[in-house]
């Protein structure tokens, strides 16, 4: 919950607003969103369904240009997508006709690294993600989970200076998601990546993050970020449990007001 | 005819008052200035068929073949054809009989070449590609011309219909084709004839278009097919004594020029009744004439190409070419 | 419990795949026909046949309109040894079957690029879609005379013709996929740093192959379908033309040898390319 | 929280429409084209016209190999005014689309049933499917002659030509549409204590309309393709036979204004039917 | 926790054990099944993916027959689906082509009830789901909650004797999946409803079971039957979060450990 100030700044939106349409039938999306990711951080964004988080990823991605404001990145502006910021989607997008293998050095071989540097890295990613074995298999042979590690593994591999990820560990069930939220953290600290993470589960966000981002609804508006720390407690003493204490359940409520009066 | 004695069984009291006549006949005809064409114009079908209450109906066939089918099918009671479409009726068992011959095919059937292909003789076509219609007269005769001049198998021949000999030739795809009127006069216009179905039957291969009837109906209505022979008679009149008159109303009727139609009435030859009943075409039941036998020549002829399973017999076209309408259609005629 | 994946790992294959193909495995029973279905087609068969055979055996229609089976059959084993008008049998059928497959090629090489960029660009399909749409549903045989006249009478004009027949379902398939091409793909590609190039040949046009295959499959039927009319201008030698030369003839038998060797003919070939599918596109069901 | 949902209840076809046509979203704006597409197409045709009418004014080609617009103007001025044949325009077109309506009728009233009924029951597909797949690949011109032959030169012939090449895609259709039906309509509805024949008529059928009309709407093209081969047989009028006449007196022009009123046709009844199958299936994409 | 004794027995199943396929390719899904539900029970099911427990349910609602052992409700035999055991699904199987009202009116329809009485039944239930006004829409013009609760609506208007759901909130969002928890709570205790309710999310079960039944990973088998009454506790003291407590957590933690090894 400190030494934020230390940190670099990565990626910088400013004063950014997104309307999707024209005229009559457009729909306002983002509001004014001022927000700053700095090296290192993992973020993770709550709010209401069709609050707009999904939009807000898009406009970091690149995929999608602000109606206005900007989005930058090491002070420059966000000019369509980018390996340096990689994603992760709710459902894998893993490309079927490629096998694991395949698909984790796709990021590697589109900017012609060399081959024996391509084979490193997959071999390392695959092995992080707890996979290596599988490389030759093809991705539709995977479950659920497999397949999201794969795409984990696929976007570290160009060691992005930024991972985002947009509810990826949504379609997954309760247990197969303790494990990836468990793997993604294990990531994070190992790699110093910085993550910014989208997810409508509170307590995910709160396992997970240095930083929670809270949406309003339609039009999405950042209404307050809350600096926690529960990811390192449970780095330190090795077990999830012990954070379910007084602190916990009290972010815990003050999010889920704030997000329970958004519908209300 | 005891008419009170049947009075239960109405009936067929009825479907036997109507049997006496038709309700309607289906003529199956080709779109070419004939006989036919000209009797349809003089509303001569009107007067052997209308006027006794009888519905006529006549349905153009672009070939032979295709009347062929419609005859296999029933829809029709009378056709016009080529006679070796006439000769694929017999073999395949389609239950009909010859009756008559509208004209013997001559000068308007022919192998034209193309101006500047060189080929002056017909040998000059070995090796090249000749085009016509498959199945037809035209199509017998050319096949014979091959042989006479022994290069049948050095030529390839391409089925092709009339229209789009034109174009091809035309486009210059093909240098020779074996066609009729007025497709023949097109390619006239850049070419020049080789030989011609006229040559060919002074050869003795001779074709004709020829009228097939239902057996089923001849012999249920045999006055009605006289009654056709009349009308073919009568038309065949007009042109044997005013040929410009006959061919104004044949071209007005098909849409084409009088001078076009003459042209190729010109081409063939028109026989009378008396022509036909002679030894050279039909001859008598007792002594059949000698289009039977024209018949039974083509019919081994399209055998030996396949074209048919089975030659029929002689007697089989002895039976098959009847003469005996026309005589029935001369003695209404002297007897009015 | 990242610790135990390698368990998870011997699992490959199963679970995952089982649990969402579960709606469907009720149906996979269907595709295996078991025994009695089989049976039921056989005996389908066996029953046609038996009615034909006692059909022609009653003499209720001659044989011009309903050749028996003995009569086909050896009109078949008479093509079989002596050919159709003096060509062989597999000379009629090699003869329909490279205009086939030279109109095949042709529209394949021409609709995908076509498709795929009509797809891509509304710009593109702007341009082309409405020619397609206006020509599709066109009778051949309405515009097979112009192609005569503008191609001339040998193969060239045959091919164009089944090319035209074949193109426009290749086309649409192109277009479809790329429109229902998950954009995931392409955005997840570009943010790893694939170029435009790269994602049209490794996202794009992979991703579309299966639409792409099935158009083929459908451009193949619709050309085969179209085969008669295409041989029926200057002809000598086709499986089609053989069929339209006997109907000239009205030799019924072979019009039944046509249609048999015909049908049977397209089932095999489409059984062919469904294997090829199988084969080239092995993760179809799975995009 | 149970308290708020008339909030919600306001919302009704808001949120939760949106966010699961997330995907398609992107490509609704090429569905509407916008005014640059509409634009490129009318140019495409403009330059189709404009080439058309330059290269016949430079007399390259005579007019019967390529006629004019104008000539083609002037024969279609003259078919409206005279008609074809001495047969009125409407006349031909109304014999036409007699033929057509009669067997997509037909097609539809024993397609759908025995489909679904193939779709539902292994026993009864095990009878039809085959024969179906082996007629369906089958060159309509091959078998014409035996239907002329069977079914006579008059209406009939034609129609079951076109009911024939109309049934096999509605069959399909309707077989594939059973088979992909969410099984959990059924089981459901069997759960709420609807009996065999209400599963059958207020789940089976809704459920497979869509795949129905999407069959119904082939069926037209396939039969509206095959309407020139129907119509080459002793037929003396249908736009077909027009067509096949004027190819026979090489009336190229008249061959222009048939195809191109075929063509204006056949896109506006797919028009219809699409119209229709909107109005009629509204659910459509939502099942 | 207590006075399951006094309760009258609906559905038993006896020794009940499921293959899929035949021979080389059998799945055995389901393993010596016995398990007794009674009336006005809460009955949750939870187990690793792919356990058996859609395979369980579907025995239950007659969908699929048992390999060997037999299901009984009220003694007699199940065979085939049957009004008396409504099921709601993961995704809610509303017909499209039916209004909200249509959908809710479909079983009572179906058992040829009059027509007041089919409407009084649908109000009814429309307003017990917190929809009523709502009745005219299509289904496919709301949103996954409101769906739900049509299709929950629409197996309650046919007053079956026990409700079998399986994942029913399982593609909510976190927040809808709590209002609907709420809703089905409520329910069950207004109508005296007979719940059997299948989940992956631990969390899930204890705050609605009275009876939770933890399976084992393939072939299913029930390891282990807890008595709890968290939901009762929620009804009592009105809110959620003062059950979190030792006791809540120490059940928890078993289920938990329990899966685990099912998975390891
Ligand atoms: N391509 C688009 N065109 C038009 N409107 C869109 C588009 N994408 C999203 N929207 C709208 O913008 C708003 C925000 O959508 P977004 O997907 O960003 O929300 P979200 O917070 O990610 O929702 P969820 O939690 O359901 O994923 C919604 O109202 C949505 O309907
Ligand atoms: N129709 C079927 N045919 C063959 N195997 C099946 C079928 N349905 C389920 N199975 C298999 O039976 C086992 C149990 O499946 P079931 O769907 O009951 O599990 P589950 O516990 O509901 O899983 P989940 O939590 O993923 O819904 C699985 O191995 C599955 O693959
Ligand atoms: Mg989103
Ligand atoms: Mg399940």
């Amino acid at each position: 919950m400190s030494a934020q100030e230390k940190k670099e700044s990565l990626i910088k939106i400013e004063n950014m607003s997104l309307e999707y349409g024209e005229s009559i039938n457009s729909t306002l999306a983002l509001k004014n969103i001022d927000l700053e990711i700095n090296k290192g951080e993992f973020i993770c964004v709550l709010g209401p369904s069709g609050c707009g988080k999904s939009s807000l990823l898009k406009c970091i991605a690149g995929y999608v240009k602000p109606t206005s404001g900007r989005v930058l990145m090491h002070g420059e502006e966000v000019d369509g997508p980018d390996w340096h910021r990689g994603v992760v989607f709710q459902s894998p997008t893993l490309y079927p006709w490629m096998t694991v293998n395949e698909n984790v050095e796709f990021g590697p071989k589109m900017r012609n690294l060399p081959k024996a540097e391509i084979k490193d890295i997959r071999e390392y990613f695959l092995d992080e993600v707890n996979l290596s074995g599988i490389g030759g298999n093809y991705t539709f042979e995977l479950s659920g989970g497999m397949k999201q590690r794969v795409a984990i593994a696929r976007v570290l591999a160009n060691y992005p200076q930024v991972v985002l990820m947009d509810e990826p560990f949504g379609a997954l069930d309760a247990l197969t998601r303790e494990n990836m939220q468990n793997l993604i953290r294990n990531i994070w600290e190992e790699n110093n990546t910085t993550i910014f993470f989208i997810t409508h589960d509170v307590d995910e966000a709160l396992l997970l993050a240095n930083r929670v981002v809270v949406m309003s609804s339609q039009p999405g508006e950042i209404i307050k970020i809350f600096n926690v720390d529960f990811t390192n407690q449970i780095f330190e003493k090795g077990s999830k449990e012990v954070i379910y204490n007084e602190d916990y359940f009290e972010v815990k409520n003050e999010i889920m007001d704030i997000i329970h009066n958004q519908i209300d | 005819s005891g008419d009170q004695a049947q009075n239960t069984n109405s009936t067929a009291e009825s479907t036997t008052d109507k049997k006496s006549l038709p309700a309607e006949i289906n003529f199956g005809i080709l779109r070419v200035p004939n006989d036919e064409t000209i009797a349809i114009a003089k509303g001569y079908f009107k007067k052997y068929f209308g006027d006794k209450g009888i519905k006529v109906n006549t349905i153009v066939f672009d070939s032979g073949a295709e009347a062929n089918q419609a005859l296999a099918s029933g829809s029709i009671d009378f056709a016009t054809m080529g006679n070796t479409n006439a000769i694929t009726a017999l073999a395949r068992e389609l239950n009909v009989e010859l009756i008559w011959i509208h004209e013997v095919l001559g000068e308007n059937e022919a192998l034209a070449v193309k101006n500047g292909s060189g080929f002056k003789t017909i040998k000059d076509l070995a090796g090249e590609r000749v085009a016509v219609p498959f199945a037809s007269t035209a199509h017998y005769i050319l096949l014979n011309v091959l042989k006479e001049a022994g290069i049948e198998e050095e030529v390839q021949l391409l089925d092709m219909q009339t229209a789009e000999i034109v174009a091809a030739w035309e486009r210059g795809d093909i240098k020779a084709a074996y066609t009729w009127q007025p497709t023949l006069a097109q390619l006239l216009k850049s070419g020049s004839t080789l030989t011609d179905s006229k040559e060919m039957a002074d050869k003795g291969y001779i074709t004709a278009n020829v009228e097939v009837v239902r057996k089923d109906f001849a012999e249920e209505y045999p006055q009605l097919v006289a009654d056709f022979i009349s009308a073919m008679s009568e038309a065949g009149d007009i042109y044997r004594n005013n040929p410009e008159r006959a061919a104004e109303i044949a071209g007005s009727k098909l849409g084409i020029e009088a001078g076009v139609a003459l042209n190729q009435m010109r081409g063939t030859t028109w026989k009378t009744r008396k022509e036909l009943l002679s030894e050279d075409f039909f001859g008598t039941v007792d002594e059949p004439g000698n289009f039977a036998q024209v018949m039974k020549d083509t019919s081994d002829f399209l055998q030996a190409q396949n074209s048919i399973e089975e030659s029929p017999s002689r007697e089989a076209f002895n039976e098959y070419v009847n003469p005996e309408y026309i005589k029935m259609s001369l003695k209404n005629d002297q007897n009015n | 419990m990242a610790l135990n994946n390698n368990e998870e790992d011997n699992k490959v294959a199963n679970s995952a795949v089982q649990t969402t193909n579960q709606n469907i495995s009720r149906k996979t029973p269907k595709n295996k026909k078991n025994k009695t279905e089989k049976t039921l087609t056989f005996l389908t068969w066996g029953f046609i046949f038996f009615l034909w055979y006692v059909i022609t055996k009653l003499n209720i229609f001659t044989p011009t309109l309903l050749p028996g089976p003995a009569r086909v059959w050896r009109a078949f084993l008479d093509i079989l040894a002596n050919g159709y008008n003096d060509v062989p049998l597999w000379v009629h059928l090699g003869a329909s079957f490279k205009r086939l497959f030279v109109a095949l090629f042709f529209a394949i090489f021409t609709a995908v690029p076509l498709g795929l960029l009509s797809g891509y660009f509304d710009k593109v399909e702007a341009v082309i879609d409405s020619v397609v749409e206006f020509y599709r549903p066109l009778p051949p045989l309405a515009y097979y005379t112009l192609l005569v006249l503008w191609f001339g009478i040998d193969d060239t004009s045959k091919q164009v013709l089944l090319f035209l027949a074949a193109f426009a379902p290749i086309y649409i398939a192109c277009v479809s996929a790329v429109r229902k091409l998950n954009q995931d793909f392409v955005l997840s590609a570009k943010s790893l740093g694939a170029n435009q190039k790269n994602v049209f040949f490794k996202i794009v046009l992979p991703a579309s192959l299966p639409e792409i295959f099935t158009g083929v499959r459908t451009a193949f039927g619709v050309a085969y379908t179209t085969l008669v009319s295409a041989e029926m201008v200057a002809a000598t030698s086709g499986i089609g033309w053989m069929v339209l030369d006997a109907s000239n003839f009205l030799k019924s038998e072979v019009i039944f040898v046509g249609i048999i060797i015909m049908g049977i003919t397209g089932v095999i070939i489409d059984a062919v390319l469904r294997f090829i599918e199988r084969r080239l596109i092995f993760w179809k069901g799975h995009i």
